[in-house]
């Protein structure tokens, strides 16, 4: 991106192709983002739009505008913390939290997701998945070592005398993870699922 | 050979069950009146006349030629096109000729389906060479031809111009000797026929003009088959939810089924202007439905309704049991 | 049958049906391909309803002797009556004149002009079919009864009546609650130009109550409705108000002295109290108060009597009874007004759980003089003076789960607010909106004014309203919790007061009502208007009109223009004393019936009676409205529908298929 | 045949206050469907007489569209409810002549619903377009004289020329 | 008795054990019998479907073919865990509107040999089954020893009452449900706004600050209110608001101890159970000092203070009037 340039390229075309593409990847026929009226109310429900660097409103109107490497590069999506309440709350029924479940997964599958100030995040989530595709169920304290050993070494050790001591003398975490029994059936359909999508992403 | 002077008299069975020339004997000692008035050039059923001895006779030779049974193959149509070029009057006589009736019950099927239950499949049959019936068969001697087999029954008017129709299965006989008093009075006196095209031997009303039932408003919630129940004596049939066709179906016949609590099988047709009978009293019955107001959720609805429509076995069936090649439809589509 | 001599005309509506149909060749095929079915002349032209148009048609059936005349243009609703009068002008039966839609139905619809052309050409040989199998027919004619009823008696509903009463016809005014007045009668100020509510209704009031002309039925529903335009018969209930109207002077003791005191939910909209026998307000038309049996000491226990005791002119009476009142009129006039949202349903806004969250109307009656605070705007202790409000547009309005429409009055109204609050406290004021509309006459510049005022204006829907405190200046205030969109940041501001601008919503019987008066209510539940921009105060069934909020929200003035406009189209109506019904029937042959009472119970106006000494179904003419569901039902023919007969159903059926073997669909 | 698209006919019976009015206010919207519907005005729904529909398929019709008001909003109280009725009982027997039951069928559409109209039409025109012609003239035609059977049993053969004969 | 299909999520295994203890002592004295889904998968939480969207609903999927296959006589399918909750009902709910993405999560299952039919599991929330479906007359049946005097704010956290899918049982905003169920067996209720607000999720893995704020906001207005005990559904509400309760004290300077139970621990309680049995003790803040809070009797009534003669009247709760209004 040209840094020097200090106001937002306005948009030349009225090309929407990037609001079309979110819609097609977002589950349900019809994710209702074409229909928002920037009234503002998810951006004001957010209990972590104040840490945002574009509320969900100014995201939706950068992706009419096509602005898809700002949208993607934003740590937006990756604070959303699944509440749900911009989602009740909208009155034009916009599908925000999956909008954001989308806004994610390309921005993984196009390589802007070590962008934003949340860049932990998309680790996070995929330490997660490699547990819940190997056996099948996640595991905690694992997940916990591995995600923190890998990305922030000095919270490890905070964890394993701190708090994650203290689950652990609780009884409240396992040294071993669980495997469920058919996890070659599991590992099947995953495989499947992963064929269908393509890379990522199937258009619904 | 205007020999005798007597107006000809023919009469001819197609595919039919024959209960249409008994029902014409069983105008009984009328018939001998027949005999009087007529001379018979052409009766299968009754006396020793070829096809070779019609083709033989000049055009419009028979004056009245009462014309029995659908068109099921093409002997059937060979003859009724015959029978029109010979015949001054030709007479569409009985249910069959004029709207298939139950042969035509085999439209809702096909040729290739009734000849693989008929020769084939049929638990009765041995047919190891599994032969059926070809309309040409070449043999060292030549060709055999026997007809051949139509997969759609047709009425009579459906391949030749018909002139009057007699309806019933079989007619009444007491409405055949009203109709052959009728021509006998034209042929004699010179009285005037009916004009061409005519539905005679019948009523203009329906059935239920002549069944003694009383009738109320109706709503039925549950249908019945014949078997299902004893219909309560002097109700009407259908608002027991016994399907009566009667309402559907020109009078004519005396209401004889209702008034023994068989249910109208629809057996004279429809009435004059109906296009066709089977719709119309698909129409009535669903009208009459007792179920279900408009407050009701659109699914419950529906639930309600086809609650009540499983009772009806085999709509069609019932609807069209008489008048299926005449009906708007005339025959069923069948899937490859 | 002798050939019908058919003239068929094809309309270019300017550029809307030519530049989607290719009307030349439309005419030409139609003048060639349909000749053999007795098409004489074909022609277009530019404006078929133009009377150049008309004239053409006029023109035909004179000189070539037409019998029949099929015009292809707009939809029937629009212009059937335009082509019939043209042809009864020249002559021909009007109902030997056939209009079929190649606009709204074709033109307007398709894009591709092969495809729109090739089905045109189908629904011109439906017509012509069709036209073949018509009757001339004869209107039917019924006398106007000049008398009228208006249900609902809000400002829409005043206005109506009056402007019929001052013209001396007469009125029955019907209104549920004690006393009319309406929403109106509860606002203190009326924007743009801020006159007291009061002092411009109640003379209006006041004239209605002694008019000569008018029957005032308060505390009174209509029941049911029967009959037609002209001629309807209204069944009306009063309910029993336990207070002789005859004896009472409404002197207003009993009021002072009735010991049981409850919460009012509709006058003061639940902030204020009245008693179990009250007036909805001091300036109640009629002034006789009502008893409400439900709260009423007597009632419940057999005691205290405190009314009757001091009713000095002896006007209670425990025993009176609801009246059943059967009404002969006319013409309706539905002003049925609207219901406020009930804003608990935004629990985010915690109305109903949060003390001082307030509801436009409870705001109302805060700010009214004669409300339950004096017009002292204070807290919901009712004593300490807010010193910051916020004010949220839009509850319950624009908005999918709720309603999907715009209230049209939240804005201005907030604004009001917004001007009153800081009038009369100088309180810090935040309005909330998501769009400022202030289209109307005045109303920008009103926005103006509190834009001076100093009032707070921030662009954003109001995420929620809490009391859930981050900060100690949160502490014991309610925080409005917002993205300011002007900024793109969440802010939050605590407030002391917030008022909700809610929704306007259709009746919450208004389905009932409206299926009681054989109206339609649209999706939303607004009764729907004739014609949204050319007609909108009547309704699709004849004699029948709205006006006010029933059939949309809107301000005083919109509402005022409506009642005069409903009550002017009620005044023609009753000025042509007499007026013509289509002759659309349906008709028992008797010699084709045979009794079997299939279509007996079909109606739903009782239309078919059975005559058992006949033994053959009858339908009566005057009650039959044309449905043609017993045509449809009856077995044997022996019913026919004039003007959708089975031949001409047919017919029409067979001329649009017809086609499909000329000419396949193209794609 | 040719190969391209199939575009089907289908007929369409509306009620005169509900349906045919969102029919107009389709056209007001400017609202696009295929051009593949015709429609005719009925009072009401309840006037459908099932041999309109019957009519509609023997002439040639793919499918049939019948619309009324919602339950309960009836212009004429409840007869709507007698085309439903009808119209199930209808769907019912035609399944019996081998004719696929969704080519009747039935939508409730308010005089303001112009859009979900045009929708139901584009709906029912891309279902009956999946379903293939019905061509019902040539069903009835069929009445096997024109092909020669063959000793296995011969699949039905129609000759051109035959069909168009009997059209 | 009434029998459920269980699917207990990850956590319930572990971390979350005493909830799956309680839960099924507390489903034994209501008569209901929760057989578990065998060889059950993780749901995916809130992280699959941010990396890979058909796996994420084959995921889910796999748990709800598995469910429909061994329900045989049409059991709801019971989800102690919010999210594991959310996960099944809107992977069940979306599967039904969108035909594409039914197509090709069924296509995926059938890799494994399964298939699901959208609709043919109804998943509920075990907080919606003693509520709605036991309900609280039963409930109050089985109570041996209320919880007189303990003061709990019931915290319902998002994601059980968010999204509204058709026929979500309790308000998004200020649900009640558990509210009354505590007052039920004894309990005493007190304001808590916050109830249904976010406890952070996974932010304390991605911005532990936003986390922070997040749970001090929460644990702040339970005990601004007077709570002994905040009372979970979930068991990622259970762990944010017990475990970060320390640097949330280190973070913000305050001192809150309120220690978060499982609302069947409670339950349990009221039953009768011991403090042992119901895993009392493995929070990390230490929840016995607060249940020594509970008394023999109820407490006296705290009189409402008299209204003054200015007061408004407020409008009558929704609840009240729930059953009159339009579209509910």
């Amino acid at each position: 991106m040209d840094t020097s340039v200090k106001y937002v390229r306005g948009p030349t075309t009225h090309d929407r192709t990037f609001l079309e593409e979110v819609i097609a990847q977002t589950p349900v026929d019809d994710p209702r983002l074409a229909y928002c009226v920037q009234c503002g109310t998810c951006g004001g429900s957010c209990p972590s739009g104040a840490d945002m660097d574009y509320s969900p409103r100014e995201l939706f109107a950068m992706i009419d505008a096509n602005m898809r490497e700002e949208v993607l590069s934003s740590n937006t999506p990756w604070y959303c913390v699944s509440c749900y309440y911009c989602m009740v709350r909208c009155p034009q029924d916009v599908h925000i939290t999956d909008v954001m479940y989308t806004l994610k997964r390309m921005a993984v599958r196009e390589g802007f997701s070590h962008e934003s100030n949340a860049k932990d995040a998309p680790d996070f989530s995929e330490t997660f998945i490699d547990f819940v595709e190997n056996y099948g169920r996640s595991f905690e304290l694992g997940l916990a070592t591995l995600y923190h050993l890998r990305h922030h070494p000095l919270n490890a050790v905070r964890m394993a005398t701190g708090m994650g001591f203290d689950l652990f003398r609780k009884g409240r975490m396992n040294l071993l993870p669980t495997r469920i029994e058919n996890i070659d059936q599991l590992k099947a359909i995953l495989a499947e699922a992963k064929a269908i999508g393509g890379n990522g992403d199937a258009n619904l | 050979m205007n020999e005798n002077g007597k107006p000809k008299f023919g009469m001819y069975w197609a595919s039919s069950c024959g209960g249409c020339e008994i029902s014409v004997l069983n105008i009984g000692e009328h018939i001998l009146t027949v005999d009087e008035v007529f001379d018979v050039v052409f009766w299968p059923v009754a006396t020793d006349f070829k096809y070779e001895d019609v083709r033989g006779y000049p055009d419009g030779y028979i004056d009245l030629c009462l014309f029995n049974g659908a068109i099921r193959n093409s002997e059937n149509e060979e003859m009724a096109h015959l029978l029109r070029q010979k015949s001054k009057v030709l007479v569409a006589f009985g249910s069959c000729a004029y709207e298939g009736c139950i042969p035509a019950l085999a439209n809702f099927t096909s040729r290739e389906a009734i000849f693989q239950t008929v020769y084939l499949d049929s638990p009765s049959v041995d047919n190891p060479g599994r032969v059926i019936p070809q309309p040409v068969t070449a043999v060292p001697e030549g060709q055999l031809h026997i007809p051949e087999f139509y997969n759609t029954v047709k009425s009579l008017d459906q391949v030749v111009d018909v002139d009057y129709t007699i309806p019933g299965c079989p007619p009444e006989p007491h409405q055949i000797w009203a109709v052959l008093q009728v021509v006998v009075a034209a042929l004699t006196q010179g009285a005037e026929l009916p004009p061409k095209g005519s539905i005679i031997g019948a009523k203009e009303t329906a059935v239920c003009d002549e069944c003694l039932h009383p009738k109320s408003e109706k709503k039925i919630f549950r249908f019945y088959r014949p078997y299902e129940k004893v219909p309560e004596p002097g109700v009407c049939l259908l608002e027991q939810g016994i399907v009566c066709m009667g309402p559907a179906t020109r009078g004519g016949c005396g209401a004889l089924c209702p008034q023994v609590g068989m249910g109208c099988r629809g057996c004279y047709g429809p009435l004059g202007g109906v296009a066709d009978q089977g719709a119309r009293m698909l129409s009535a019955v669903a009208s009459v439905i007792g179920v279900g107001e408009p407050e009701m959720d659109e699914r419950m609805l529906e639930r309600e309704f086809e609650t009540v429509m499983d009772t009806l076995v085999d709509p069609a069936g019932t609807f069209y049991r008489f008048s299926m090649a005449h009906s708007l439809l005339k025959r069923a589509k069948i899937k490859d | 049958m002798p050939q019908e001599r058919i003239g068929v005309y094809v309309c270019h509506c300017g550029s809307n049906i030519a530049g989607t149909v290719d009307v030349e060749e439309l005419t030409a095929w139609a003048g060639e391909a349909l000749r053999h079915r007795g098409v004489v002349v074909a022609r277009d032209y530019k404006f078929m309803c133009s009377s150049l148009g008309q004239d053409l048609i006029a023109k035909d059936i004179k000189e070539d002797a037409l019998t029949r005349v099929v015009v292809a243009a707009c939809s029937p609703h629009l212009h059937e009556a335009t082509f019939r009068k043209a042809c009864a002008d020249a002559g021909m039966n009007p109902y030997l004149c056939e209009l079929v839609s190649i606009r709204e139905q074709v033109s307007w619809v398709h894009t591709d002009k092969a495809a729109a052309t090739a089905k045109a050409k189908a629904v011109i040989s439906g017509g012509v079919e069709r036209v073949i199998h018509h009757a001339p027919l004869e209107p039917m004619s019924v006398p106007i009864n000049p008398a009228t009823l208006v249900v609902g008696g809000g400002i829409a509903g005043i206005q109506a009546a009056m402007e019929i009463a001052d013209s001396g016809f007469h009125v029955y005014l019907v209104e549920r609650e004690p006393s009319i007045g309406g929403h109106m009668a509860q606002f203190d100020k009326t924007f743009p130009t801020l006159d007291c509510a009061a002092c411009i209704l109640t003379p209006k009031m006041v004239s209605i109550g002694s008019h000569p002309h008018i029957t005032l039925l308060t505390y009174s529903e209509v029941e049911q409705v029967d009959g037609y335009v002209g001629n309807f018969n209204v069944t009306v209930r009063k309910k029993a108000s336990y207070v002789n109207s005859d004896l009472c002077t409404g002197c207003s003791v009993c009021e002072e002295k009735c010991p049981k005191s409850v919460i009012d939910p509709v006058f003061e909209a639940g902030l204020g109290y009245r008693k179990a026998i009250y007036r909805s307000f001091p300036q109640a038309v009629p002034k006789f108060p009502v008893i409400d049996a439900d709260n009423c000491i007597y009632f419940d226990t057999g005691k205290c009597k405190a009314c009757e005791i001091h009713c000095e002119a002896g006007a209670i009476d425990f025993e009176q009874e609801d009246q059943i009142l059967e009404l002969n009129v006319g013409n309706i006039i539905l002003a049925t007004g609207y219901d406020l949202f009930d804003a608990r349903r935004e629990t985010q806004y915690g109305y109903g759980r949060l003390a001082n969250v307030f509801t436009s109307l409870e705001f109302e009656r805060l700010t009214n003089a004669a409300g339950p605070t004096n017009g002292n705007i204070v807290l919901r202790d009712g004593e300490t003076t807010p010193k910051s409000v916020g004010i949220i547009h839009c509850v319950g309005s624009r908005d999918r789960k709720f309603n999907n429409y715009c209230s049209v009055i939240c804005c201005m109204q907030s604004l009001k607010f917004a001007h009153l609050v800081k009038e009369r406290t100088g309180a810090e004021v935040f309005n909330f909106y998501i769009d400022m509309r202030t289209a109307y006459k005045e109303y920008d510049e009103f926005y103006q004014r509190v834009l001076s005022e100093g009032v707070h204006f921030i662009r954003g829907r109001v995420a929620e309203v809490t009391d859930v405190s981050n900060t100690p200046e949160e502490e014991d205030k309610l925080v409005i919790q917002i993205e300011d969109t002007r900024i793109g940041r969440q802010r939050r501001i605590p407030v002391d007061m917030v008022i909700l601008s809610a929704a306007l919503e259709p009746r919450h019987d208004s389905d009932e009502v409206a299926h009681q008066f054989g109206i339609s209510c649209s999706v939303n539940g607004w009764f729907i208007e004739k014609h949204p921009k050319l007609d909108p105060v009547a309704t699709m069934t004849e004699g029948i009109y709205i006006a006010g909020c029933a059939q949309g929200p809107k301000d005083i003035p919109s509402t005022v223009t409506q009642g005069a406009a409903a009550a002017a189209r009620v005044l023609g109506r009753i000025q042509q004393k007499e007026m013509a019904l289509e002759p659309i029937r349906a008709e028992v042959t008797e010699a084709l019936c045979s009794g079997c009472r299939i279509c007996n119970n079909l109606c739903p106006y009782t239309a078919i009676v059975f005559d058992e000494a006949k033994e053959v179904s009858v339908i009566n003419a005057a009650l039959c409205q044309g449905c043609g569901t017993c045509v449809a039902a009856c077995p044997s023919n022996a019913i026919s529908g004039t003007q959708f007969s089975n031949e001409q159903v047919m017919a029409q059926l067979h001329g649009l298929l017809m086609l499909n073997i000329m000419e396949p669909v193209v794609s | 045949m040719n190969n391209e698209q199939f575009e089907p006919v289908i007929i369409g019976f509306t009620c005169n206050w509900c349906s045919y009015r969102a029919a107009d206010l389709a056209g007001t919207a400017r609202v696009k469907y295929p051009p593949n519907v015709r429609l005719i005005r009925l009072m009401c729904s309840g006037r459908i007489d099932p041999t309109f529909v019957l009519q509609a398929f023997a002439g040639g019709a793919d499918g049939v569209l019948i619309t009324g008001c919602h339950p309960g909003e009836c212009h004429y109280l409840e007869q709507n409810l007698k085309a439903l009725r009808r119209t199930m009982l209808l769907q019912r027997t035609v399944a019996q002549f081998g004719i696929e039951p969704e080519r009747v069928r039935l939508v409730w559409a308010s005089a303001a619903e112009g859009v979900y109209l045009a929708n139901a039409i584009t709906e029912m025109v891309e279902e009956i377009r999946a379903l293939g012609p019905l061509n019902w003239p040539q069903v009835a035609a069929l009445n096997g004289k024109s092909h020669v059977l063959t000793p296995a049993i011969a699949s039905v053969v129609v000759s051109e020329e035959l069909v168009e004969a009997a059209i | 008795m009434q029998t459920y299909s269980y699917y207990p999520g990850c956590a319930l295994e572990r971390n979350a054990a005493v909830y799956h203890d309680s839960l099924m002592a507390v489903a034994e004295s209501l008569d209901l019998t929760f057989t578990e889904v065998a060889d059950w998968n993780c749901c995916g939480a809130t992280e699959y479907i941010t990396i890979d969207l058909i796996p994420a609903y084959a995921l889910v999927g796999r748990n709800l073919a598995l469910a429909a296959e061994q329900n045989c006589n049409g059991r709801s399918l019971v989800a102690p865990c919010s999210a594991c909750f959310l996960n099944l009902k809107k992977a069940d709910h979306y599967l039904a509107q969108s035909p594409e993405l039914n197509r090709k999560v069924n296509q995926a299952l059938a890799a494994g040999g399964l298939h699901y039919e959208p609709g043919s599991v109804h998943v509920k929330h075990l907080l919606e089954i003693i509520t709605e479906d036991v309900g609280f007359e039963k409930v109050a049946r089985a109570v041996k020893r209320p919880l007189f005097g303990l003061k709990i704010a019931p915290y319902y956290g998002c994601l059980i009452v968010r999204p509204v899918f058709d026929g979500t049982f309790d308000d998004a905003e200020q649900p009640t449900s558990m509210d009354t169920l505590m007052r039920t067996i004894g309990a005493e209720v007190v304001d808590f706004p916050a109830k249904a607000q976010c406890c952070g999720g996974h932010m304390t893995q991605i911005s532990e600050a936003v986390a922070l704020h997040l749970i001090h906001q929460l644990l702040k207005n339970a005990v601004d209110h007077g709570a002994d005990v905040i009372a979970a559904i979930c068991p990622m509400c259970q762990l944010n608001l017990d475990a970060y309760q320390d640097a949330v004290n280190k973070h913000y300077g305050t001192n809150f101890h309120i220690p978060i139970l499982y609302f069947t621990q409670l339950l349990g309680l009221a039953f009768g159970f011991g403090e042992a049995t119901m895993g009392i003790g493995q929070e990390l803040v230490d929840a016995r000092p607060a249940l020594a809070n509970i008394q023999v009797k109820p407490l006296k009534p705290v009189k409402r203070k008299r209204p003054s003669k200015t007061e408004l009247p407020m409008p009558p709760k929704l609840q009240e009037v729930r059953s009159c209004l339009k579209n509910e």
